[in-house]
């Protein structure tokens, strides 16, 4: 247990201030040096030449939210994991590290658990056996039915 | 042998691991679902047997007890008193052989139903549900406090919801369950009271604490509601017992549960859910002395003894002749625990377990022979049945050797563990006047008893086939490993001297050597509170300190009596006894007249009786009375109220006083007419629906905000009543 | 100025804020955002207290879990407002008020 | 107190002179101010270099693809065309700044924040040298993943913003990416810590060695297997090549910023690229010995004491050699990323959620539970010490 | 001083953040106040001392549970194009309205009220000691999971792995007849 005080956190700060500063900056300098000749055809947004089509805020295929679901669950048990890591080397040393290898084991087969449901089921494939397409197509069947 | 975590826990652990992991894997492998679930149950039948044995054949002492346990919840310190729970285990004799009984019964009802519910649709998840079933009774008997032995018995309540209507497509099969659940729920909540009652009391709900709390007076001076305490607790537990063991005035759910499959109706029947209560009431027995209940317990048993029996003479289906039997027979362990036969009561329990598992079987067996090929299902009916004996002789012997268990033949079980609760009942009956209707009940009782179930062995296994067809179509029956070799094990232990080392049980007519075989009279006695006031619990895994201080039981004669108390005793008993065997024979005879013989002629009886008769087929009006009084008329009438009030006067007053005032105002004038029929007739009625509408609609919209506000609003309150 | 009063004063406001975004949106994503504004409040609060009353680390703990639970609560509750959607193509907390589809 | 830049200043005696004189002068304890200006400095230093690494990286990316490609890439402004980068930057500011008209304008503002603030972040625990370090965290690697996953959010909402559909799909594609990529870089870590039992990575650094059997990469089989997963992980986390889905210009245009122009699209880029060097110095630092220098020769009482520098000179130059050092490892996995991008052709979008999902995170974790087993039943001993040990007490047997 | 500056920096980051989620309209522009409000959260952990929980913050948060908020709504978007329910009444906005926020705020100033004045009786009661001084809590955190709390870190794992199934279970789309079996 080290003691520290607040300014190790001081070039965080710093650092992003410095981010802020360089993106400011570099528009406010740019501002002036910079030619400003807008358009409406330069403001429409790039679309192979053609006129865009409607909003890009369509809704999207739902395995990338599934995706996201697993790295979430595996992401949190990460956070979970590292505090448990760090203090393995302490406690193998003093000589109860089995706890911690039996419990961290315990942990990690519970993850691979969850992997291995996610893989049998086909969440983690990209192109899966059925499509929004197809699902809409029964859901528009349904609702006539 | 030491009580370790390692030996006890399986009992338990291993049909619940057997439940859990079927109820995932029993879809994908029922078979294999089925066997783990034997296997394990035999598994947990072995180690229960290390207990008995452990207990019978080494320690053998009365008072041996094992007590370990662990803090489950602490609640600290409440108004000075510590309020905790444990958990842990309480052995002693009463237990050992009731957790034998329980594993040993539900082995073989699982091996027989292996046979049973071989071709049934959901094979598998039968099986998921005795598991359940079966752990959560051997969980019961384990319990070293009320709490757990709530939490069991709850289990329990939930399994024989499920199990009873297994064949929920069946309408009957729902709706029995349903009233099982709900009947057997009026009795849980009184015992939940009781628990609380003396959980406030002695800040703990462990039987030693509370053995320990009666014998140092804890109880005294408290009174709940003008009545003293512990009677108040004593009552609430036994309204337990009375909605588990279906007494007296909720045994309206127990004839409906056999709407569940025959080997789940054998377990309700005999090892499991009926036993509880009275297990319960035998383990709360130095309460109910306590609390002067007794007298109320033997009316109770008596009446639910004799009206069991009665309705059971006229029921035609064979399952219910068993049901009303069950309730009957529970009727005299609780007319024991009245009359202070403590250890005749248990051991009925145990022998009829025994034999009311084997007749449900024997009952399971002969239905699943008779298959009606016109309805698809099975026959229960006694009309159609009659002659099968030559059809299946097995079954025939089993049920036979349980019938005359159960009718109090001399040299079965019944008549041993039977014969000493009527025996007990007729010597308090002597000394107190008050108790002489329960005894005089309870021999009546047993010639019904007799009568009726030789009747329904003659109806079924004697005379000519009724239904010709039905019988051409069975087939004879050849000795199979999971249908007749249960049975058949169940037969032998129908026989009484594994019982007890006397004929009768009261030590009348003696085998050779008696100190040794009255193991069960000798080991099994009425807790002796006082003892339990020195005791110190102990933890988990702690080795035994108490090992020393146990005597070998040794068989006392007297039963603790003086010489002249005894020497009344035995004279009273050997009176008993006698009348025990005539009423036997007599039952057995008026049967043989009625149905073999035919003689006398039952319809005679019926028409002679007639408004008994009725009374009788309607169950002495408790369904009536239950749904039509207590629930049309006390929770309709609610209802009614309001509807009286929406038509008697709103209809009354307001719609058809407009009437009449339009028709005086129609003579008068049309534009009153007009003005009073709009306005307030029909935009006032409209106005009026509306108006509720509104209420109603914001209330129920279904909205989560709405409720979040609401719950938000709740919180509010509480946090300023609490701050 | 880093004192108890001043984080129950923030966790105060996170917490308000959550209450009043839980009540007047009705998206259910932004409901789901309220929630998370509450949870942070309340793990707040738990690290402010083991600071300045405990000092231990059990307030930690608390909020660790709090963190993962919140992390379960968002990944399952917006499981089922994108259920929802495709259903009725709709996250309007309105439009869920029939438990029948 | 955390060892940081401020804390390896404060040892020398001209800083604690300068801290006293301010104090004197300003009339309370300056030390908060003095260290903030140290720090500023050394932001000021450390980020200027990074944006020099970022632009020569752009040069070096060119330059060494038209090397793989036999041409002669950039080689007219400057020396050899080294001063390319100076030339792009003075055009990007001279670009005109487009918003489209149907754009998110507050998020497309927002977006290179997100970007550059988290990559700017990270810097300040990118270990240097023991010294030349901005801060050690007591949570150094945890704190990178942390504030790294803003990265994210950035690309995400730079290809929202843009209101445009190849944008969106490049930020579909690449949030999803980073986040996918992070399990097996997160795991990879974990396998470190394990091994080092701390987060700070001066401890992780310090129980390596300068050479190279000492590192962790080669410390056993499974911290060999999970350099090689970080490594790909890490790549894939930067969005390069192979792993440039978010930004495919044969499919997206150009990705989540397609419709940026000018400083806005630089600051985008900018952060791509010092992002390799971040992600290129953690693998450094967690695997290839970090700042540590062969033979112990930054040590200060072998250049004090034994080669007789002076104190102050000793100091320094043990610094500049540790830092050599650890630039150099960096450079060189800086130069295998671009040469990878020129050398492997692109994923396709499943084949890229194959590899993370159904091979580089059951590998990291069988790893994960390999290093964990290696602890616990050799203590963490190198595989070399084991060895050794093994001949020892052979020869010691007989 | 630098200790204040950061507690304000990132108290002013949290409550600015949280009032900017409650007035904003746009679903996501308030993800991303939320976002900001997390990490000044984050910030305060730091001040508490509790920097790995800070850490934890943003792995859990910015990294995960926002990003996947924006997933959801990406992919829920263009949905909030229908005035009117299928009863054709019209439905208050998406984003409330001034009836709700006068509804919200109501409910919130009760609730407020109450919270506060329990707030001020503890206040009254604890008495506040010395502030230890800044420590990694990383170890200690590490110890007491693997010691008193190992049945709640082995739990959060099977809570994990639950919230995992049933999520995935929910968000699939589910066909009865799927192609592969």
């Amino acid at each position: 247990m080290t003691a520290y005080n607040l300014n190790a956190y001081m070039p965080v700060i710093i650092l992003v201030g410095f981010a802020i500063i360089m993106i400011v900056g570099a528009l406010i300098v740019g501002r002036f040096i910079r030619p400003h000749n807008p358009s409406d055809l330069k403001e429409t947004v790039y679309e192979c030449g053609e006129a865009p089509m409607g909003v890009a805020w369509s809704n999207f295929h739902v395995r990338f939210y599934v995706l996201a679901l697993v790295f979430i669950i595996f992401d949190v048990e990460g956070a979970l994991m590292f505090p448990v890591a760090v203090i393995f080397r302490k406690f193998n040393e003093i000589g109860s590290g089995s706890a911690v290898f039996v419990s961290l084991l315990l942990f990690i087969g519970v993850l691979l658990a969850g992997l291995v449901y996610c893989w049998s089921k086909g969440d983690l494939d990209w192109v899966k056996s059925y499509t929004q397409q197809s699902f809409n197509e029964e859901r528009d069947e349904k609702k006539l039915a | 042998m030491d009580y370790t975590i390692g030996n006890i826990a399986p009992i338990i652990l291993l049909p619940f691991a057997a439940f859990v992991i079927n109820a995932f894997i029993v879809k994908k492998v029922p078979k294999f679902a089925v066997g783990l679930g034997c296997i394990t149950m035999f598994a947990s039948f072995c180690y229960a047997c290390r207990v008995f044995k452990d207990f019978v054949f080494v320690t053998y002492s009365a008072d041996y007890y094992v007590h370990k346990v662990f803090t489950w919840f602490d609640l600290g310190l409440i108004n000075g008193k510590p309020f905790n729970v444990d958990m842990g285990i309480y052995l002693d004799n009463m237990s050992a052989v009731l957790l034998l009984m329980v594993t040993g019964c539900a082995l073989i009802i699982h091996i027989f139903s292996t046979f049973y519910m071989e071709h049934d649709a959901r094979f598998g998840s039968f099986f998921v549900y005795l598991s359940l079933f079966t752990a959560a009774m051997i969980g019961l008997v384990l319990s070293e406090n009320l709490l757990s032995v709530f939490v069991f018995w709850e289990l329990m309540g939930f399994c024989s919801y499920s199990l009873i209507g297994f064949y929920y497509e069946k309408e009957g099969a729902g709706n029995a369950s349903m009233k099982a659940f709900m009947t057997t729920r009026v009795g849980d909540v009184f015992f939940l009271v009781g628990i609380l009652a003396i959980w406030s009391t002695i800040g703990s709900t462990s039987f030693v604490d509370i053995y320990a709390a009666i014998a140092s007076g804890a109880f005294n001076d408290l009174t709940v509601v003008g009545i003293p305490l512990v009677t108040f607790s004593a009552i609430s537990i036994f309204l337990g017992t009375i909605g588990k063991s279906a007494q007296f005035p909720l045994q309206v759910w127990l004839p409906d549960a056999m709407w569940g499959p025959t080997p789940c109706s054998a377990l309700i029947h005999a090892a499991t859910m009926v036993a509880a209560g009275v297990y319960l009431s035998l383990r709360m027995y130095p309460l109910m002395e306590a609390g002067g209940i007794t007298t109320v317990i033997a009316y109770i048993g008596g009446i639910t003894a004799f009206g069991a029996a009665t309705i059971a003479l006229i029921q035609t289906d064979i399952k219910a002749v068993l049901a009303y039997s069950t309730i009957s027979q529970l009727g005299y362990m609780v007319l024991g625990i009245g009359v202070g036969a403590y250890n005749a009561a248990f051991m009925h329990l145990i022998t009829h377990a025994v034999f009311k598992a084997c007749l449900f079987l024997s009952a399971g067996s002969v239905i699943h022979s008779l298959h009606d090929h016109h309805t698809d299902g099975h026959v229960q009916e006694m009309p159609r049945m009659g002659g099968l004996r030559k059809k299946m002789p097995f079954t025939f012997i089993a049920m036979l050797c349980c019938t005359f268990a159960i009718a109090g033949f001399p040299f079965f079980s019944g008549f041993v563990s039977k014969d000493r609760i009527l025996g007990d009942a007729l010597l308090q009956a002597l000394d107190h006047k008050t108790m002489i209707a329960p005894a005089v009940l309870g021999f009546i009782a047993a010639l019904l008893t007799a009568f009726y179930m030789f009747r329904m062995m003659f109806l079924t296994f004697y005379g000519e086939p009724r239904d010709k067809e039905l019988y051409e179509h069975t087939d004879v029956e050849t000795l199979s490993w999971n249908r007749n070799v249960p049975l058949l094990i169940l037969t032998v232990f129908t026989l009484g001297f594994w019982y007890s080392g006397s004929l009768t049980g009261q030590g009348l007519v003696k085998f050779p050597g008696v100190e040794h075989k009255e193991w069960f009279s000798t080991l099994i006695k009425k807790p002796d509170v006082e003892k339990f006031t020195k005791y110190k619990r102990e933890a988990w895994g702690s080795t035994d300190s108490r090992d020393q201080f146990f005597e070998k039981a040794h068989y006392d004669a007297n039963h603790g009596m003086t010489e002249a108390q005894a020497h009344h005793a035995h004279h009273v008993h050997h009176i008993g006894a006698i009348m025990s065997i005539i009423i036997a024979f007599f039952g057995f005879f008026i049967a043989y007249m009625m149905y073999i013989k035919k003689a006398w002629s039952p319809g005679w009886w019926s028409s002679k009786l007639s408004p008994w008769y009725r009374a009788l087929q309607s169950k002495y009006f408790f369904d009536d009375l239950y749904i039509k009084v207590i629930i049309q008329k006390g929770l309709l009438g609610m209802n009614n109220f309001l509807a009286w009030i929406d038509m008697g006067i709103y209809d009354r007053y307001i719609v058809d006083g407009t009437e009449v005032i339009n028709r005086f105002a129609y003579r008068v004038s049309n534009w009153f007419d007009n003005k009073i029929v709009d306005t307030v007739g029909v935009d006032g009625t409209g106005a009026s629906v509306r108006l509720f509408n509104v209420v109603l609609r914001t209330i129920q919209s279904g909205k989560i905000q709405f409720y979040f506000m609401i719950l938000v609003v709740v919180l509010v309150s509480y946090i300023w009543t609490l701050v | 100025m880093i004192s108890l009063p001043s984080f129950l004063a923030i966790s105060f406001i996170l917490f308000v804020s959550g209450l009043v975004v839980m009540i007047a949106k009705k998206n259910i994503i932004a409901i789901l955002l309220g929630v998370e504004l509450i949870l942070n409040s309340a793990a707040l609060n738990f690290a402010a207290y083991t600071r300045f009353v405990n000092q231990n680390l059990d307030g930690h703990i608390m909020s660790l879990f709090i963190i993962i639970i919140a992390a379960a609560e968002a990944a399952v509750g917006l499981a089922i407002v994108i259920r929802f959607f495709q259903i009725r193509e709709s996250i309007h907390i309105d439009d869920a008020t029939q438990l029948l589809q | 107190m955390n060892s940081s830049v401020v804390s390896f200043f404060a040892e020398a005696p001209p800083y604690q002179m300068a801290v006293a004189k301010l104090t004197e002068i300003l009339g309370f304890d300056s030390s908060v101010l003095m260290a903030f200006v140290t720090f500023f400095l050394a932001s000021f230093v450390v980020v200027n270099v990074m944006a020099l690494v970022g632009g020569l990286g752009t040069y070096a990316e060119r330059k060494i693809s038209a090397d793989l490609q036999m041409r002669l890439g950039p080689n007219r402004v400057g020396p050899f065309g080294l001063l390319q980068f100076l030339a792009d930057g003075v055009k990007m500011i001279l670009k005109e700044d487009i918003i489209p008209r149907d754009a998110d304008r507050f998020l497309f503002i927002i977006a290179p924040l997100f970007c550059l603030g988290g990559v700017f972040a990270t810097l300040a625990v990118l270990p240097f040298s023991s010294g030349f370090t901005l801060t050690h965290l007591n949570i150094g690697v945890f704190y990178l993943l942390g504030v790294s996953s803003l990265v994210g959010v950035g690309i995400f909402l730079g290809g929202f913003s843009s209101n445009s559909k190849w944008s969106m799909l490049g930020g579909m594609r690449g949030a999803s990416q980073i986040i996918s990529y992070e399990v097996p870089v997160t795991l990879s870590i974990i396998t470190i810590v394990i091994l080092s039992g701390s987060l700070a990575f001066d401890k992780v650094i310090g129980i390596q060695g300068g050479l190279p059997h000492q590192w962790f990469f080669l410390h056993n089989p499974f911290t060999l297997i999970s350099f090689f997963v970080f490594f790909i992980s890490a790549l894939a986390e930067t969005n390069r090549a192979p792993f440039d889905l978010p930004e495919a210009e044969s499919e997206l245009v150009s990705g989540y910023h397609t419709e940026y122009t000018g400083m806005r699209f630089a600051f985008f880029a900018l952060a791509e690229y010092i992002e390799v060097f971040v992600v290129c110095g953690v693998a450094v630092a967690l695997y290839l010995g970090g700042y540590q220098v062969p033979f112990h020769l930054s040590e200060l009482h072998f250049l004090h004491d034994t080669l007789g520098v002076p104190m102050a000179p000793a100091r320094m130059l043990g610094q500049i050699l540790e830092i050599g050092s650890f630039v150099t490892k960096t450079i060189a996995l800086y130069y295998v990323v671009i040469w990878i991008r020129w050398t492997l052709p692109r994923l396709r979008v499943d084949q890229l959620m194959t590899l993370c999902w159904k091979y580089l995170t059951p590998i990291s974790l069988f790893n994960l539970v390999g290093a964990a087993f290696w602890m616990w039943a050799f203590k963490g001993e190198s595989v070399w010490t084991l060895l050794a040990n093994l001949t020892n007490s052979v020869g010691g047997g007989h | 001083m630098f200790d204040n500056f950061i507690f304000l920096s990132s108290a002013a980051l949290a409550i600015g953040g949280a009032l900017s989620v409650v007035v904003s309209t746009n679903l996501m522009h308030s993800c991303i106040y939320l976002l900001m409000s997390l990490i000044g959260v984050s910030g305060l952990y730091v001040t508490l001392s509790a920097d790995f929980l800070a850490a934890t913050q943003l792995v859990v948060y910015v990294g995960g549970v926002v990003i996947l908020m924006l997933f959801a709504i990406m992919l829920t978007a263009g949905s909030d194009n229908k005035t009117v329910n299928r009863f054709g009444i019209v439905k208050i906005p998406p984003m409330g309205n001034l009836k709700t926020y006068i509804m919200s705020l109501l409910t919130a100033g009760v609730m407020g009220c109450s919270v506060l004045k329990m707030i001020m009786n503890i206040n009254q009661t604890t008495k506040l000691g010395e502030l230890p001084p800044y420590s990694t809590t990383v170890e200690q955190i590490g110890t007491l999971l693997v010691t008193d709390h190992v049945l709640a870190f082995e739990i959060s794992s099977v809570l994990l792995l639950g919230a995992l199934v049933g999520a995935a279970v929910i968000a699939r789309p589910r066909l009865e007849n799927e192609v592969t079996k």
